[in-house]
């Protein structure tokens, strides 16, 4: 059975996909957060360029941050965002 | 007690401070950041991801529970856009030590820089946006608690 | 900017903070002091020594000025008969940067126990008063900012 | 000429004391701190006993914190009083 992830975008990120989210059909063989971005690169030229530098974005599972290798496991949302300038 | 909001609306310091005193631990400490201008700086607009915003600050707010023994915790943060000079985030705690107060106030800051998921675009006087990068000294601050 | 009051009078901290946000730094900490009940407690006596005091203060907000870029320092201290829970004290500083603020409001809290010419006595709920001791604490924490 | 000094006190200083302040004329021989006290306390068994351990006094001269040695110069106020409580 095919696992749906939301994928949610914000600031930079969001502004240059041109949209807040996307829900995406995960492929079998995406285990990893790094696997999902591959994926999405690989659909569109768009994701590959605004991807290309993975030392500036960062990464949260289900609202948790996360590192590129962690896996998804049953997650629900994965968001894909620079570093965090709040305060 | 942890007191966690995230809203456009202002917030009154005076109020927060005497809400966390009247818990009567003795020592309260507060931090207020504004949107500072610099002549260029019209506006910022704070963005952030509300499914996550506030569970990360109460995850924060947690930590240094655990650290100090505290009263109380407020923190609110500010989202929308804001005019320079408007306030953007309070952090205000209570103990019955000034120096775990002053410390877990400061802590609260410096991890809200680096893990809460608010993200700041500069809007300036001649119309061009930018969107801030993070900085070094925020890593460093944050690193700090660490050692 | 320099402002020192001691007076008998409570104060309101958000409008302190609202008056040194005021100057446009961004990083605005205060703490305040208030009279803990530890059920023993009925209030507290606080006597100082008029012709020294501000300029104790004064000498103490100067050091804190010229170790920290500030663009303003608040200090307020009640004096006279002060119930469980109400303000001993305020300190609120102004600066550009966070660790700034933060670090001188800690810095004259810290000078204050040890150098302002104030003194304590406690009044008990049985009517017995004590005068207050120094603490070694707060020795400490004042020989900190010498190292 | 003989120096006046304003001798005046705090805290529990003041309330064993009975005042809050004493106008002495310095003696000759009398040119620091410590040997004002001394001279206080030959006069009065109260002054003797309440500046019994000066590890438990503070003094300023002029509005100055200062230590027993520091020499009165032409100061005109001196103040004794335990170590310093408030914040």
């Amino acid at each position: 059975m095919s696992h749906q992830l939301n994928v949610v975008y914000f600031s930079w990120v969001k502004e240059r996909i041109g949209r807040d989210q996307d829900i995406i059909d995960c492929p079998e063989n995406a285990e990893t957060v790094a696997q999902i971005l591959e994926f999405l690169q690989s659909k569109d030229a768009v994701y590959q360029e605004v991807f290309a530098d993975l030392k500036k974005l960062r990464f949260a599972l289900d609202q948790d941050f996360v590192g590129l290798e962690t896996l998804l496991g049953s997650a629900k949302e994965l968001a894909i965002f620079p570093p965090v300038t709040g305060g | 007690m942890i007191s966690i909001a995230v809203q456009e609306n202002d917030f009154e310091s005076g109020t927060e401070i005497n809400r966390l005193s009247a818990m009567g631990g003795g020592a309260i400490s507060s931090f207020v950041g504004q949107v500072r201008g610099d002549g260029k700086l019209r506006a910022l607009e704070l963005e952030h991801y509300p499914a996550m915003t506030e569970k990360a600050l109460r995850k924060i707010a947690v930590k240094a529970s655990e650290q100090w023994a505290l009263h109380g915790i407020t923190i609110i943060h500010r989202v929308g856009r804001l005019q320079v000079g408007e306030q953007i985030v309070l952090v205000c705690t209570c103990s019955d030590h000034r120096q775990a107060a002053i410390e877990a106030c400061s802590y609260i800051m410096d991890q809200l820089k680096t893990v809460a998921p608010f993200w700041k675009k500069e809007i300036l006087q001649d119309g061009t946006e930018n969107w801030v990068e993070e900085r070094q000294s925020d890593l460093d601050a944050a690193q700090y608690w660490k050692n």
